[in-house]
């Protein structure tokens, strides 16, 4: 079996208050040096067939219809190779 | 926006200046583009003498969309105050964010509805839950402490799959923002019904309490006072999204049409309440003014013209998320969270110093001055220059044509005394069960399970009660009751007496609960202004509302307009929806709904007539919409209130339940599924079954009695006139309809109960 | 004397006043702690309350745990002061390591607030000991992150040690496992649940006035250690 | 300034109800040939500084201790190359 995984995140332009309020947080917790922290989701998806164009073109129209909301979010969809293997 | 007008080079040459615009009156601007009619860009530059710059197009812009001037319904809305009855429990009316209502002791409490329509279509939880955020601040803006929240929603048909995509996500969104803000919700409605399709209607009510001496009021006094801004950074998100969204009908060949919507930040909202009330406890809050549709536009504008003098502001020390913002754009971002206070200059460490308790941002922008201008600078250059009263009060004023549509006499003769009704026991008890589990009447407790009632600890009467009750006072047991009620169906058939019969459902649903009712809000959802029948339809509620405010004694106290519900041709149902805020002495003495106790007696108050007419029963036996709503008699509603805040100031009742939509067998069956117990009920003489179990005819409830007040409370309803029949007892594990049919309990509660999550579980 | 409760505010929390109302009509002496300070302020035990503590953005209570009281707390826990953390406050607990396992999101996915039954499994704790154990309860219950797991054998060391303090009666509204509502550490000092016994202290305004026992309880756990 | 991404992912034992309730959703929207749907987290976290050893320690150190909770969830760090390039 193939993972194909959909990464989602909020349009640069959006209002991000998951990775806000983990940002505020660095400081205490003594970790510095970081400049911007965004929060998004991430879906593996376990294909049961081969990861062709079309499967994967499935995969995009999901990603676009159902996974994230494209008033608000981007995403972007890739065959995840190592990881896949080892697993 | 592009060109000269909207752009500015890293290092300000093609900023458009007010200097710039003078010399320059022939510069094309995107004027249309951002909602403005011709006439209404040609009074801008009448107003000023020159043609706006890009900064203050964008201003005049959104502030004059018809979401923020109510060009279209100014006019109309006028009769709240004209016909407003007199009330010594109002301390401000309409015309300020919510108005605030004495409910004694020293308290005052504000509340106020408003819509986030269309957003909640785009965006379903995004856009419910920025609504709740909205709603929440204009209370805080008013000095008030928020104590709880209310959500009255209409959907598409419930099997509709877009349905299953706005529902979850609008109940969600809703919750997620108040559970996490820490206000109970305690009530609202669902409806569902196609002409929603693609309009859903979501509106939130928050109502808040403060002490007299706490009101504060919206405005920039004494020159030398600073300017503040405080809470989330400003971005590019929802820029003129609210009042562009909510001021056009959706046009799917114009998807530009549909900007992002905002996210909300619910964290951030609960630190503004927080740091905004300890300030002002601290005395350190001048005016106060919370940031909405149109943003820094409106609250700078509104601050400035509500005061004596005129305000100055530096934009370039707006705390920002995304630097390479323009001045047009934070003028108009509707980021969410924020807030803008004018405090004496004596007093700004103090409230920045509170600011960095709650860790919330906050910067001086600006000052009051003694002018009468309020000018916006940027890179050291004024780009706004203007009388802010322009801007803020003296927008476009229409008087839409507006005409009774053609097809209304058809559908009012379109009778439904001529529909097939049940003939038999057995088709009554087949009707009683179709009718309860049917979407509109069926339980919401999936959805209201999905709400914090419980939080700050005061909450007396929640869902499915017929009213939310909070306690205001531990120790006197001072309460408030809300309901907010509806109907379209209603108001489709007759707006103006579907305003009427809005307000006697919230009316009676108050009373219900012991509560006296002072005063109204109200959200008057309905379709394009552009539409004579449409506008004929807002025309006829307000006239309506406005007369039965007047006639029951309760001012509208503020509220909001919702119009362009419509999808291309197809308006919503014009739907009023009004909220009554209600106040009780000792919250102790509170009348629940539910039967609990076997022997209790059932009365039926208030006269039952052949009342079809947008019925329930006729849309879910037939999806059938004709004739005339129910007649409202607002005396009798009155007097029916009288009589159920005396039985529960003196504890002859033990439960009390209004009877609205689904009539008197819908309400039976929720007396009896809230306590568990049964009840035996007997068709009076000479009564038809069908008519007295499902007619909708108003100023009616339903009481429990105990058997040792009888005598009292019937002398009572005597004395003053109302009619009070015992129809039954309370007794057993069944619905049992004497000589008709008996429902167990379980049958009905499987009914009612699984309907909601079957859909959308 | 009386017992000095405290009840620790982070940004965020919520049921905070509820918590300290309930100390109060426990007889006990509410103080309110500030998460920015790692002073106690003398006090004999502490309740972190209900809410969503900085947003509970990342992981319910993630963050709450790295603020300045929860050093002292986390140092006072375990010393052996009694803390009680409710519903967001378990969620600290357990972040924090003071209680085994996690909460994750409940299995239907959807925030639930309901009146919900328990079973007091253990009345041995400084927070249940004025109830009997088997004692079944009903108090509200919220929250859209409640489902308590952990591995085989963190639950089967719960359970034999008899660290299950209460279990879901009815329904088990968050898929937790083994029904698990809430549990103690190996000393028993430190307790966690997702319901809310503070929202169950008033007739008026909860289900009923079953959660008081937990506000008594802390009290007469203080007169006995001290007496 | 480099992006590095944390993905954190609930352990393989653990249930994932948000993953499953994709997956149920899924022949709903005609989508078929999915065997397995899982959701976790993304963090972008853009350094200040160059991505050296030190530095992915660093974050290592943070995704351990903060990002996940490492009782029921893993977690992975590496660098962006491409679009932190682009960026
Ligand atoms: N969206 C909602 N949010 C909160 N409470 C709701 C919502 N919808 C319905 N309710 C509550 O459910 C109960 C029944 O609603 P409804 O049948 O509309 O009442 P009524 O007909 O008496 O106005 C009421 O307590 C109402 O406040
Ligand atoms: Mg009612």
């Amino acid at each position: 079996m193939a993972r194909v995984v959909v990464d989602v995140m909020l349009k640069p332009e959006i209002l991000d208050p998951q990775g806000q309020a983990v940002q505020r947080a660095l400081p205490r917790l003594g970790f510095g040096g970081i400049a911007d922290v965004r929060q998004g989701k991430r879906f593996e998806l376990e294909l049961e067939g081969p990861v062709d164009d079309a499967a994967l073109a499935g995969v995009r129209e999901l990603a676009e219809t159902f996974l994230a909301n494209t008033v608000i979010e981007n995403f972007t969809v890739r065959v995840e190779e190592s990881e896949g293997a080892s697993a | 926006m592009s060109g000269e007008n909207g752009k500015n080079g890293k290092n300000g040459r093609n900023l458009d200046t007010v200097e710039h615009a003078a010399r320059t009156p022939d510069t094309e601007q995107p004027w249309a583009e951002l909602g403005l009619k011709r006439d209404e860009y040609d009074r801008v530059r009448e107003i000023l003498g020159r043609r706006p710059t890009g900064a203050e197009l964008a201003m005049y812009s959104v502030m004059w969309s018809e979401h923020c001037s109510y060009k279209s319904s100014k006019v109309h809305l006028k009769q709240f105050g004209d016909k407003a009855p007199h009330s010594d429990a109002l301390l401000v009316g309409i015309g300020e964010q919510a108005g605030v209502v004495d409910v004694g002791q020293g308290y005052a409490v504000t509340f106020k509805v408003e819509s986030h329509n269309h957003p909640s279509y785009v965006e379903p939880y995004q856009g419910a839950a920025t609504g709740i955020g909205g709603i929440v601040r204009d209370i805080i803006a008013m000095g008030a402490r928020p104590v709880a929240v209310m959500d009255p929603l209409r959907f598409g048909a419930a099997d509709h799959p877009d349905t299953k995509r706005v529902l979850p996500g609008v109940v969600a969104g809703i919750g997620g923002y108040g559970n996490c803000l820490g206000l109970p919700n305690i009530g609202g409605e669902v409806v569902f019904d196609s002409c929603y399709q693609g309009n859903p209607l979501v509106n939130a009510l928050c109502v808040g309490v403060m002490k007299h001496e706490d009101i504060h009021l919206a405005k920039a006094a004494g020159t030398g006072n600073k300017v503040i801004l405080y809470g989330a950074r400003t971005g590019g998100d929802g820029i003129g999204g609210a009042s562009i969204l909510a001021s056009e009908t959706f046009d799917s060949e114009k998807p530009s049409k549909r900007p992002a919507v905002q996210v909300g930040d619910p964290f951030q909202e609960k630190l503004l309440i927080e740091c905004t009330l300890e300030a002002f406890h601290a005395g350190l809050v001048t005016g106060i003014q919370d940031l909405g549709a149109a943003g820094l536009s409106c609250a700078t504008s509104e601050l400035a013209s509500n005061g004596s003098g005129g305000m100055r502001v530096e934009l370039d020390d707006v705390p920002l998320r995304d630097s390479s913002l323009s001045p047009e754009e934070i003028l108009m971002s509707e980021s969410q969270e924020r807030m803008c206070a004018v405090v004496e200059p004596g007093k700004v460490a103090d409230f920045l110093a509170i600011c960095e308790k709650w860790e919330v941002t906050a910067t001086v922008i600006g000052e009051v001055t003694d002018g009468e201008r309020l000018e916006i600078y940027w890179h050291g250059e004024r780009v706004v220059d203007v009388d802010p009263r322009t801007v803020a009060h003296e927008g476009p004023v229409y008087e839409r044509p507006y005409a009774r549509p053609g097809w209304q006499d058809a559908l009012q003769a379109d009778d439904p005394a001529r529909l097939p009704r049940p003939a038999d026991g057995k088709e009554l008890r087949a009707a009683v069960l179709a009718l309860l589990s049917s979407p509109n009447q069926a339980a919401k407790s999936w959805i209201t399970d999905q709400y914090d009632r419980y939080v700050l600890g005061d909450t007396v009467l929640a869902p499915p009660e017929d009213g939310g009750m909070i306690r205001i006072d531990a120790e006197t047991g001072l309460g408030v009751a809300l309901a907010t009620d509806g109907n379209g169906r209603y108001a489709k058939l007759d707006p103006y007496e579907g305003a009427r019969l809005a307000l006697a459902e919230a009316y009676r649903n108050v009373a219900a609960t012991g509560a006296r009712p002072l005063a109204v809000t109200d959200c008057l959802n309905f379709g394009s202004p552009e539409d004579p029948a449409a506008m004929w339809q807002f025309a006829e509620a307000c006239r309506g509302l406005a007369d039965a405010c007047h006639q029951l004694g309760t001012p509208v106290t503020g509220g909001n307009v919702s119009l362009y519900n419509q999808t291309g041709e197809a308006a919503v149902h014009p739907t009023p929806v009004v909220g009554v805020l209600g106040v009780i002495d000792d919250v102790a003495r509170r009348t629940p709904m539910a039967f609990r106790d076997e022997g209790q007696l059932i009365y039926l108050l208030g006269d039952t007539a052949e009342e079809f007419g947008g019925s329930a029963w006729s849309q879910v036996a037939h999806g059938h919409l004709g004739g005339t709503p129910p007649r409202v008699d607002l005396e009798r509603e009155r007097l029916l209130g009288e009589i159920l805040i005396a039985a529960s100031r003196d504890g002859m009742a033990d439960a009390a339940h209004d009877i609205s939509d689904g009539g008197l067998v819908q309400a039976l069956a929720e007396s009896c599924l809230r306590g568990g117990k049964g009840a035996r009920i007997v068709v009076p003489d000479g009564a038809d079954p069908f008519v007295f179990l499902f007619s909708e005819s108003q100023g009616r409830a339903l009481v429990a009695i105990p058997r040792s007040e009888e005598v009292r409370f019937t002398d009572m309803c005597a004395a003053r006139g109302m009619p009070a029949a015992r129809i039954g007892v309370v007794d057993g594990g069944s619905l049992d309809v004497q000589g008709q049919f008996a429902l167990p309990l379980s049958e009905l509660r499987a009914a009612h109960e699984s309907t909601i999550p079957e859909l959308f579980g | 004397m009386t017992t000095r409760i405290g009840v620790v505010t982070f940004p965020g929390s919520l049921d905070d006043r509820d918590a300290r109302r309930a100390v109060a009509l426990a007889g006990g002496e509410p103080v309110a702690l500030w998460h920015r300070d790692r002073d106690l302020h003398q006090v004999d035990a502490v309740v972190l309350p209900g809410g969503f503590s900085y947003g509970d953005y990342l992981r319910c209570g993630a963050i709450a745990r790295f603020s300045p009281v929860m050093e002292s707390v986390i140092g006072q826990a375990r010393a052996g002061m009694p803390v009680l953390g409710i519903c967001n406050g378990f969620q600290v607990l357990c972040e924090s390591h003071l209680l085994p396992g996690a909460l994750t999101r409940n299995d239907h996915l959807h925030f639930v607030c309901r009146d919900q039954r328990l079973r007091v499994e253990n009345a041995a704790t400084p927070w249940t000991r004025d109830y009997a154990a088997g004692e079944e309860i009903t108090v509200p219950l919220k929250n859209g992150e409640g489902g308590y797991i952990a591995d085989e054998r963190t639950l089967d060391e719960l359970e034999s040690e008899g660290r299950v303090v209460f279990r879901y009666l009815g329904v088990n509204p968050n898929g937790s496992h083994r029904d698990i509502a809430g549990i103690t550490n190996e000393a028993g000092n430190v307790v966690g649940l997702m319901p809310h016994p503070e929202h169950a202290v008033e007739p008026l305004t909860g289900p009923t006035t079953d959660g008081l026992g937990f506000f008594t309880s802390v009290l007469e756990n203080y007169l006995v250690s001290n007496a």
